[in-house]
């Protein structure tokens, strides 16, 4: 039972995913990136990583995703589905891409991974947040300077004086 | 004590330095600051021949400093019967070359320097024991002398300056790559050359290396089929510097031979012998064949002297020290003749702004004194007994007939060749009727002349007497031959 | 013996050192100072034949070389061949110094012409006196180098040039021969001393072959078939320089240098074979072509070639004495000959026989040493030639060639009526062209007067080497002396008749226009060499040039060429599209993946 | 409960598809979509791998957060790039921008 | 508080950043604050011995001050340091956004610093991202110029794929060791008998990203374009500190614990190693902008670096590590000569050694340097890398190393000709100003005295 609702949502993430790259119109692949994304949360919350699903919908369909539809409608035009989206090289790309992934599912049947079943607890919160407090302080702190840098360049590069 | 060889040279190099210094329009100044220093050289280099003992086979005045201990790289420098002469030819060729740059209107700051930088990039690579060493000054030289054609050449300088530059480090490069290779298959490892000499390499090793160096040496000599950068860049060149290109820069291959290739690897020597006495046997006949076909004089010369210099291969090919003699005092006698034939077309090229010999004739009558130097130049060159080319050629002659007898005569009939093109050159030059265009050229005033003279009188002296110039090298050329 | 020879050539060196750096000061003094030092070589010349009463044998001066280990030395030999040959060098030389006087007088170039043949000397005499192949090389060089520039001394001419440049390189191509003998022969023997030859053994069929690559040298230096085609080109050169050069002295050098290499000859019979063969050979080409030849010293040149012939041949069938005695002779009569031609033509200013005629009214002294030399030549009762060629014939004879016999006797009819005709058509008849003739200076008569002489009686002073080849004259070889002045006399007869007195039908004339045609073309040997050798060689030498510029160097410009081309192709794959980019670094990642999990 | 294979097929699957993504899209825009996609199949793997191999610390879902919040900025900035060459260049499709190539 | 004080260079560079952005936002005297800058950087500088003898690993082994770390960190504050002063002079930073710009040069350097020293993928992950968005900021900082932002925008897709598949292999090395610290990983491949696939796809994957920033093929293709467009002191950058962070990366990963992986991953580094020396080489042969032909030059010097890398001895990583040093100076001396003489196409340096004999002798000794000639300190740099390959019997590696060093000539001395040879006079105005004149003097005694004299700073290295 359980594994079905993973299959559904895996099913759904995919099928999501792919309708993200190949749609027309950018406008709709947006959409079904978000899609995507909250799927991907689900599978977190499958996972029982509850917290890192809730960041994933605030920071990522909240977040992201808006400003992607920002970005996407200040380029104005490109939204028009007559435009071809696809470019000249798609077949050699969709070519490599499924090698790729023949390659990896090859490569994954072949490692332990494939039965494996849990056996530790869960990370609880506490356990996330002990860590970014202890072990993964420096890189916890770290990403402000990212953060950071991304704020003040967007700033930069984005204004634009008169 | 001063240390005599790094004075000698390090004394160029401070001159650039002392040239930087000095604002370019004192020209008057910088060519003074030049001559001396050229001056002070062969001073110096000429009371190093007066204080080397002939008798000793070992390296005299040597310098050992660790540099880069690291590295194990050594300041090591020495002189013996093999560099001495090189020593004092390029020293003398330097003034020479020097003197005859006085024309040289353009840019004269910044000729003198990459001149002055080339003196200390020739005299170290002969002066050098320490592979490393030796790499660093044969590459020195690369690119003030880049410069010097680029710069003051003639019309496909660019081509001329580019082509010489990139060959001769193409085929250098591999060397570095081999002198590695020499130092981390000794062992004890150490980029010592005199010290690499008994280091026995294996067989298979040892015919590796020496293609390795000898590839790098036989672009500069030239060798056939290598030489072609040599005919573009002599007919550019300035005629200074087509002076030391062909009197010291080929002799640096030549030299490297002697140095490295013979006694650092005797058992490939013993073995691809045969090969560099047919490449030398092909030089010589080749060269001359392809000498004879140039419409232009400088061209001529420099196709001359990848015929003369075959004979300095012939010379290694025999492993006697007959042959070695021959080699080194031909490596000796080419660059004091060449260097003169360069210096008399240079002559005429400031007069006719040609090297065509087609538009030259009846030189002799409106020039005789230059006639007569040229004459005198050219037969030497051409292997007129009595003169210096003839006992160099003669000796590696003889004993490449004791050694390979079909290539000597091979060699014979390229001289045939030799001669045909010299005298045709004497013929256009000279002789025959006179052009109009030439009848007004002016006779060789006292400096051209006075460049020349030295190098005519050598040439005499070294073939009525070659003992004055063998006497130096016969007894490390013997310890030479006996490894073989 | 005294150890003075070597300053016979040292004066003459002397003066020319003297004469090219001052010469232009000294003018015409500069004839004063060749003289002056070509007469104390000839005084030393004596000297040293004096010298020779006590006895000969070689010296060193010291050591020049070392080669193999061997030393080798500044050697001087001292014999009566190097003594005969000093005494005919230094005094021919110093009688034509002296006719050059007048004949050179006025020349721009007059003390650079002293200076030369004050250099030609030094080096002749150096040449003899070598006691070993080296230095024997070193001054056959130096005289093939005089002979150079004297032959292109009016360098203004072309042919001049031309003419110097093809003496050298022919000689040099017989020198090259000389030059691999003597080393085969010191890489089999180990000595380069002609002392040591009688004793020499090695390898057959190596030591034949190097005694015939010497040889070599002889035939380009003594232009002997099929090296000779310098010589009639090089009589461009003045005609004094010619009698000396190239009649008395360096011509003769190559039989020197067989008479002194005569033991190594001797001791192989092929390669004395082939020195006679060659000598038949030239001698009978050579007289041939004079005798249909026009110009005056061209004839000279054929007849010293012919000459020259006949002392290779009396050398190849075992004559030493014979070769060399006629080389004695030669040198004064053939001397004598060519400054007389060489009066003739300061006389008349041309070359050519056909226009000269009836001469001798008005060039009395000329003339007569002329006939003189003429006689001399043809080997008429007592003068020097008869002597000479008799000792030939009576050599060929004893040593059982008849062929070789015949040929002389050939050689001696056919001189003889050259001769004949050369001084019928120029100095009697009727003159054939408006020319006035007038009678040269004394500077250049006296030397003819006094050549004359020579030529008359030298030729009893017999074989100066009849000691080491003495040949019994029997009574047995008195016909020979008869049959050889027959032949001679009726030679000249039959030119008497033919040229001055016209006696020739036309109908023979025409019968023989092919013989004809091919003499006076030389055989066609000229136009064979340059069909063979010369164009060939020239191609040869264009082919390498362009070989050089098209492929070696076509391969270098390739290579930098091909490395622009592959950049060009290369940088085609930086599009400027970014997926591009994208593309290639996903399909590399792929790439490694696949080649990291096969191995 | 699911076996981790098929955490890490979807993670492959999620993963090629953005890789094709970024290969084949035209406009900038979609390319950054498809990055997001390949950073979501790595997170993917992150929390799976951190639930099935158990790590006392979270790591995977310490790492999976710091993702997030870098692919967050690099959003920002991605985004911002974009705008810039708009204004520049009126066009956010990739191939118009090949003002340097070669 | 060991940890922290390990830290203190990067937190002083950060205050010094961050001060330079205030001041930037509300001064409107900026003339100071790249001296502010600079000083932040001596400060650094003057901190950073001081953590040499902290202990060997902090922040629960994130990191580790090794002298390796600390060779990396005071490479990065050099290089910094030279680029602060070429971004004094070039004319076109001194507009705007002052503050920001060395805001941001700053971060990237404690980026750079933090990136270096780590021992963690996760850190390494991180740290690297920051270094990517920053110089993506950084490239794209001319937002007025299409040019710049086009770079921007090609460096950006290159570095979020590569970064993206960097990220995927590591969360599949997590998979694999369940551990991203690289001693325990080593360790675990050393007791591991067989390669599994998926460890090595992995293992190529976050190699890709280290690779993309050492611009080695087939990660290089952003490189040209990225350089080109990007304002010059960023492209000289560029092609020092990221790279230098990749080569430091690489050795860190494959050569960490006491089975490296290099052992199993030299092959491919040879191949890696010739293909992209001879690819940056052939491509910069018909190059006619400088900049963009420099960039394709750093990547055939990246080539010559992975030599010493795919040797795996220890000569190999002190060959690196010096060739790093020296390039430093060769690079930053070129690309200084480039705003120095206001000029990147090719064809304007006609004439330059007449018009500045100065400038022109800088670009020349540089490039020569570069080129590798004696008495160069470029020539010292290859010297080790080709002893490390022969030492190592990789005879193939260092032939095409050495003819690949006369490829180089060949394009570098185009400049050379044109500065030299050339005929013709080219007006453009230079770019003179006293800093840089300081710079360039700099990098030529540098040139010169690691060439003549390197005792100093070789004698970590030995050979052997």
């Amino acid at each position: 039972m359980q594994d079905l609702v993973f299959y559904f949502i895996a099913g759904c993430a995919c099928v999501f995913a792919v309708l993200a790259v190949t749609q027309r119109s950018i406008f709709h692949c947006a959409l079904w990136l978000a899609m995507t994304l909250l799927s991907v949360a689900g599978v977190y919350f499958y996972l029982e990583a509850p917290f890192l699903g809730a960041i994933q919908i605030l920071v990522y369909v909240g977040g992201i995703i808006t400003l992607f539809v920002f970005a996407i409608k200040l380029t104005a035009h490109i939204e028009d589905k007559s435009i071809r989206q696809l470019n000249t090289q798609w077949l050699p790309a969709a070519l490599i891409s499924l090698l790729l992934f023949y390659i990896l599912i090859q490569a994954f049947a072949s490692h332990p991974w494939k039965n494996i079943i849990p056996n530790a607890p869960v990370t609880s919160l506490q356990v996330i947040g002990r860590s970014l407090m202890t072990g993964y302080a420096l890189p916890f702190e770290f990403m402000s300077v990212i953060l950071l840098g991304a704020l003040v360049g967007a700033i930069v590069i984005g204004k634009v004086k008169k | 004590m001063i240390p005599l060889l790094s004075s000698i040279v390090f004394l160029p190099l401070l001159g650039a330095v002392m040239l930087l210094l000095i604002p370019s329009q004192m020209v008057k100044l910088i060519r003074t600051v030049s001559v001396l220093i050229t001056g002070s050289v062969l001073i110096l280099s000429l009371y190093l021949m007066m204080h080397f003992d002939t008798s000793r086979m070992m390296m005299q005045f040597t310098e050992y400093h660790p540099w880069l201990s690291g590295l194990n790289i050594w300041y090591f420098v020495g002189v013996d019967g093999l560099s001495l002469g090189l020593v004092v030819l390029t020293a003398l060729l330097g003034l020479i070359a020097c003197l005859a740059s006085m024309g040289i209107e353009q840019r004269v700051k910044e000729y003198f320097i990459f001149y002055l930088l080339l003196m200390t990039g020739m005299l170290g690579t002969f002066l050098a024991l320490d592979l490393v060493l030796f790499y660093i000054f044969w590459e020195v030289v690369l690119i003030p002398m880049y410069f010097l054609i680029g710069i003051w050449g003639g019309p496909r300088r660019e081509y001329a300056a580019v082509k010489f530059f990139l060959y001769t480090l193409a085929a250098s490069v591999l060397m570095l790559v081999a002198i590695l290779g020499v130092y981390f298959l000794s062992n004890p490892h150490t980029f010592n050359i005199l010290e690499l000499a008994y280091v026995g390499f294996a067989p298979h090793w040892q015919l590796i290396l020496f293609c390795a160096f000898f590839l790098a040496f036989a672009v500069k000599v030239p060798v056939f089929p290598f030489h072609t950068w040599l005919p573009d860049a002599h007919v550019e060149a300035p005629t200074p510097i087509s002076v030391l290109l062909a009197g010291v820069l080929l002799k640096m291959g030549g030299y490297g031979i002697f140095r490295i290739c013979l006694p650092l690897f005797k058992h490939a020597a013993h073995e691809l012998a045969y090969i560099v006495g047919i490449l030398g046997a092909i030089n010589v006949f080749y060269g001359a064949c392809v000498a004879f076909a140039q419409t232009d004089f400088k061209k001529m010369i420099a196709y001359s002297s990848v015929s003369h210099m075959g004979f300095v291969l012939l010379g290694a090919a025999s492993l006697t020290a007959t042959g070695f003699n021959g080699a080194v005092l031909e490596m000796f006698n080419h660059g004091i003749i060449t260097a003169g034939m360069f210096l008399l077309v240079g002559v005429l090229y400031d007069r006719a702004h040609t090297r065509e010999l087609k538009l030259f004739g009846g030189l002799s009558s409106s020039m005789p004194i230059y006639a007569f130097c040229l004459t005198f130049l050219a037969l030497a060159s051409l292997g007129l007994p009595g003169l210096g080319g003839f006992v160099g050629e003669f000796l590696s002659l003889a004993a490449v007939f004791g050694v390979f007898p079909w290539l000597g005569v091979i060699t014979v009939l390229g001289l045939v060749i030799t001669v045909i093109y010299f005298l045709t050159m004497l013929g256009e030059v000279l002789l025959g009727a006179v052009n109009p265009k030439c009848s007004a050229y002016q006779e060789m005033n006292g400096r051209e002349l006075w460049c020349v003279v030295p190098l005519m009188m050598i040439a005499l002296i070294v073939g009525f007497y070659p003992h004055s110039v063998l006497q130096f090298q016969e007894a490390v050329l013997l310890s030479l031959s006996r490894l073989f | 013996m005294m150890n003075i020879a070597h300053y016979v050539p040292l004066s003459p060196l002397l003066a020319f050192v003297i004469n090219i750096i001052f010469g232009r000061k000294l003018k015409s003094a500069s004839a004063a100072v060749a003289i002056a030092a070509s007469i104390g070589s000839l005084i030393l010349s004596v000297k040293v034949y004096q010298g020779l009463s006590f006895g000969y044998g070689s010296y060193h001066l010291g050591q020049w070389l070392t080669i193999n280990g061997k030393a080798l030395n500044f050697g001087i030999i001292v014999d009566p061949l190097t003594v005969m040959m000093l005494l005919i060098v230094s005094f021919i030389g110093t009688l034509i110094l002296i006719y050059s006087t007048g004949y050179m007088h006025g020349d721009i170039r007059y003390s650079r012409y002293f200076a030369y043949i004050s250099l030609f000397m030094s080096s002749m005499l150096g040449l003899v006196l070598s006691d070993n192949f080296v230095m024997l090389l070193i001054c056959w060089e130096g005289v093939g180098l005089c002979s150079y520039l004297l032959i292109s001394f009016w360098h203004e001419r072309p042919a001049a040039v031309a003419a110097g440049i093809k003496a050298f390189v022919t000689t040099r191509i017989g020198d090259t021969g000389l030059l691999i003998g003597m080393l085969i022969l010191f890489f089999t023997c180990g000595t380069f001393y002609f002392c040591d030859l009688a004793t020499v053994k090695g390898p057959e069929p190596l030591m034949t072959l190097a005694a015939i690559l010497i040889f070599t040298g002889a035939m380009g230096k003594s232009a002997q078939f099929p090296l000779h085609v310098w010589l009639p080109d090089a009589m461009e050169g003045p005609t004094a320089v010619s009698a000396l050069i190239h009649a008395a002295t360096m011509v003769a050098a190559g039989v020197y240098l067989v008479a002194r290499c005569f033991p190594l000859f001797v001791a192989h019979p092929i390669a004395l074979e082939t020195v006679a063969v060659i000598g038949a050979i030239s001698a009978l080409m050579a007289a041939s072509i004079a005798v249909v030849t026009n110009d005056i010293k061209r004839v000279m040149a054929y007849s010293t070639i012919s000459q020259l012939g006949l002392m290779m041949l009396a050398l190849g069938v075992g004559g030493l004495s014979a070769g060399t005695f006629h080389l004695m002779t030669h040198a004064f009569f053939k001397a004598l000959l060519f400054l007389c031609a060489g009066s003739v033509i300061h006389a008349v200013g041309t070359q050519d026989i056909q226009k000269m005629g009836g001469l001798f009214s008005t060039l009395k002294i000329t003339s007569s040493t002329f006939i003189v030399g003429t006689l001399a030549l043809a080997g008429i009762f007592p003068f020097a030639g008869f002597w000479s060629k008799d000792e030939i014939l009576i050599t060929a004879w004893n040593n059982h060639h008849p062929i070789f016999f015949g040929v002389v006797l050939l050689t001696s009819f056919l001189t003889a009526f050259y001769m004949g005709r050369l001084i019928f058509l120029v100095l009697f008849g009727k003159s054939r062209s408006d020319l006035h003739p007038h009678e040269s200076p004394a500077s250049m008569t006296v030397p003819l007067i006094v050549l004359s002489l020579f030529a008359c009686f030298v030729g009893f002073i017999g074989s100066p080497l009849k000691e080491a080849g003495r040949m019994e004259a029997g009574v047995e070889t008195y016909w020979i002396m008869l049959a050889s002045s027959v032949v001679s006399i009726s030679a000249i007869f039959l030119a008497y008749f033919v040229y001055l007195r016209g006696f020739l039908p036309v109908s023979i004339r025409s019968r023989f226009k092919g013989l004809h045609d091919l003499l006076s073309h030389k055989y066609y040997i000229d136009e064979f060499y340059d069909f063979i050798f010369v164009k060939p060689c020239a191609l040869l030498c264009r082919m390498a040039y362009s070989f050089d510029f098209h492929v070696i160097d076509g391969l270098v410009n390739l290579v930098a060429d091909l490395a622009q081309s592959v950049s060009g192709v290369l940088r085609k794959f930086q599009t400027g599209f970014a997926q591009n980019y994208l593309l290639v670094q996903a399909l590399g990642l792929v790439v490694i993946i696949i080649w990291l999990l096969k191995i | 409960m699911t076996p981790l294979g098929y955490f890490t097929l979807m993670s492959a699957f999620l993963f090629c598809t953005g890789i094709y993504g970024v290969l084949t899209r035209r406009n900038l825009i979609g390319i950054l979509i498809s990055i997001e996609l390949i950073l979501n199949a790595a997170n993917i793997n992150l929390v799976a791998f951190n639930k099935y191999l158990g790590s006392s610390d979270g790591m995977g879902q310490v790492l999976a957060l710091f993702v997030v919040a870098i692919a967050a900025a690099a959003s920002v900035v991605g985004l911002v790039l974009i705008i810039a060459i708009y204004r520049n260049a009126k066009s956010v499709f990739v191939e118009d921008f090949n003002l340097m190539k070669e | 508080m060991v940890d922290l004080q390990y830290l203190y260079p990067e937190l002083v560079l950060f205050g010094f950043a961050l001060i330079s952005l205030i001041w930037g936002v509300l001064s409107s005297n900026k003339s100071l604050i790249a001296s502010l800058a600079f000083t932040g950087l001596i400060c650094a500088l003057l901190l950073l011995p001081s953590t040499f003898d902290a202990s060997t690993s902090a922040f629960s082994g994130l990191l580790v001050g090794d002298g390796f770390s600390a060779f990396f960190r005071a490479l990065i504050l050099l290089a910094t340091a030279l680029i602060i002063m070429l971004s004094m002079a070039d004319l076109d930073i001194l507009d705007e956004d002052k503050g920001e710009y060395y805001f941001f040069l700053l971060s990237l350097a404690v980026s750079l610093m933090l990136a270096v020293s780590s021992r963690n993928l996760l850190m390494i992950y991180v740290s690297v991202e920051a270094v990517s968005v920053l110089s993506y900021i950084l490239v794209a900082y001319f937002k007025r110029d299409v040019f710049s932002s086009e770079a921007g925008i090609k460096y950006f897709l290159f570095g979020a794929l590569s970064t993206g598949v960097m990220l995927y292999g590591i969360s599949l090395l997590y998979g694999i060791f369940g551990n991203l610290d690289l001693l325990s990983i080593s360790a675990a491949v050393a007791k591991a008998s067989v390669v599994s696939p998926v460890f090595l796809i992995a293992i190529v994957f976050v190699l890709g990203g280290m690779a993309f920033k050492c611009s080695l093929v087939p990660f290089h293709m952003a490189a040209p374009d990225a350089y080109q467009g990007a304002p010059t002191p960023v492209s000289a950058f560029l092609s020092v500190g990221p790279k230098a962070m990749g080569f430091a990366l690489l050795i860190r990963f494959l050569f960490t614990g006491d089975s490296p992986l290099i052992v199993q991953w030299s092959c491919l580094a040879q191949a890696l190693a010739m293909i992209t020396m001879t690819v940056g080489n052939m491509i910069a042969l018909k190059q006619t902008n400088v900049k963009r032909m420099l960039a394709y030059s750093s990547i055939a010097h990246a080539g010559f670096m992975l030599i010493a890398l795919a040797v795996g001895t220890s000569l190999g990583i002190k060959a690196i590590l010096f060739y790093l040093f020296v390039y430093v100076f060769m690079n930053i001396g070129a690309f200084g000569s480039v705003i120095y003489t206001n000029r990147e196409e090719i064809s304007q340096y006609a004439g330059l050694s007449r018009k500045n004999p100065y400038a022109a002798l800088m670009m020349t000794i540089s490039l020569l340097s570069l080129a590798g000639l004696p008495p160069l300190s470029g020539f010292m740099a290859k010297f080790v890398v080709i002893a490390a390959a022969v030492q190592s019997k990789f005879y193939a590696l260092a032939i095409v190393a050495v003819l690949n060093s006369v490829l180089a000539l060949f394009y570098y001395l185009k400049i050379i000709k044109m500065m030299y040879l050339s005929k013709e006079d080219d007006a453009s105005p230079l770019n003179i100003s006293s800093v840089l004149t300081l710079v360039l003097t700099l990098t030529l005694v540098a040139n010169l005295f690691l060439g003549i004299w390197p005792h100093g700073a070789i004698q970590w290295i030995t050979l052997p």
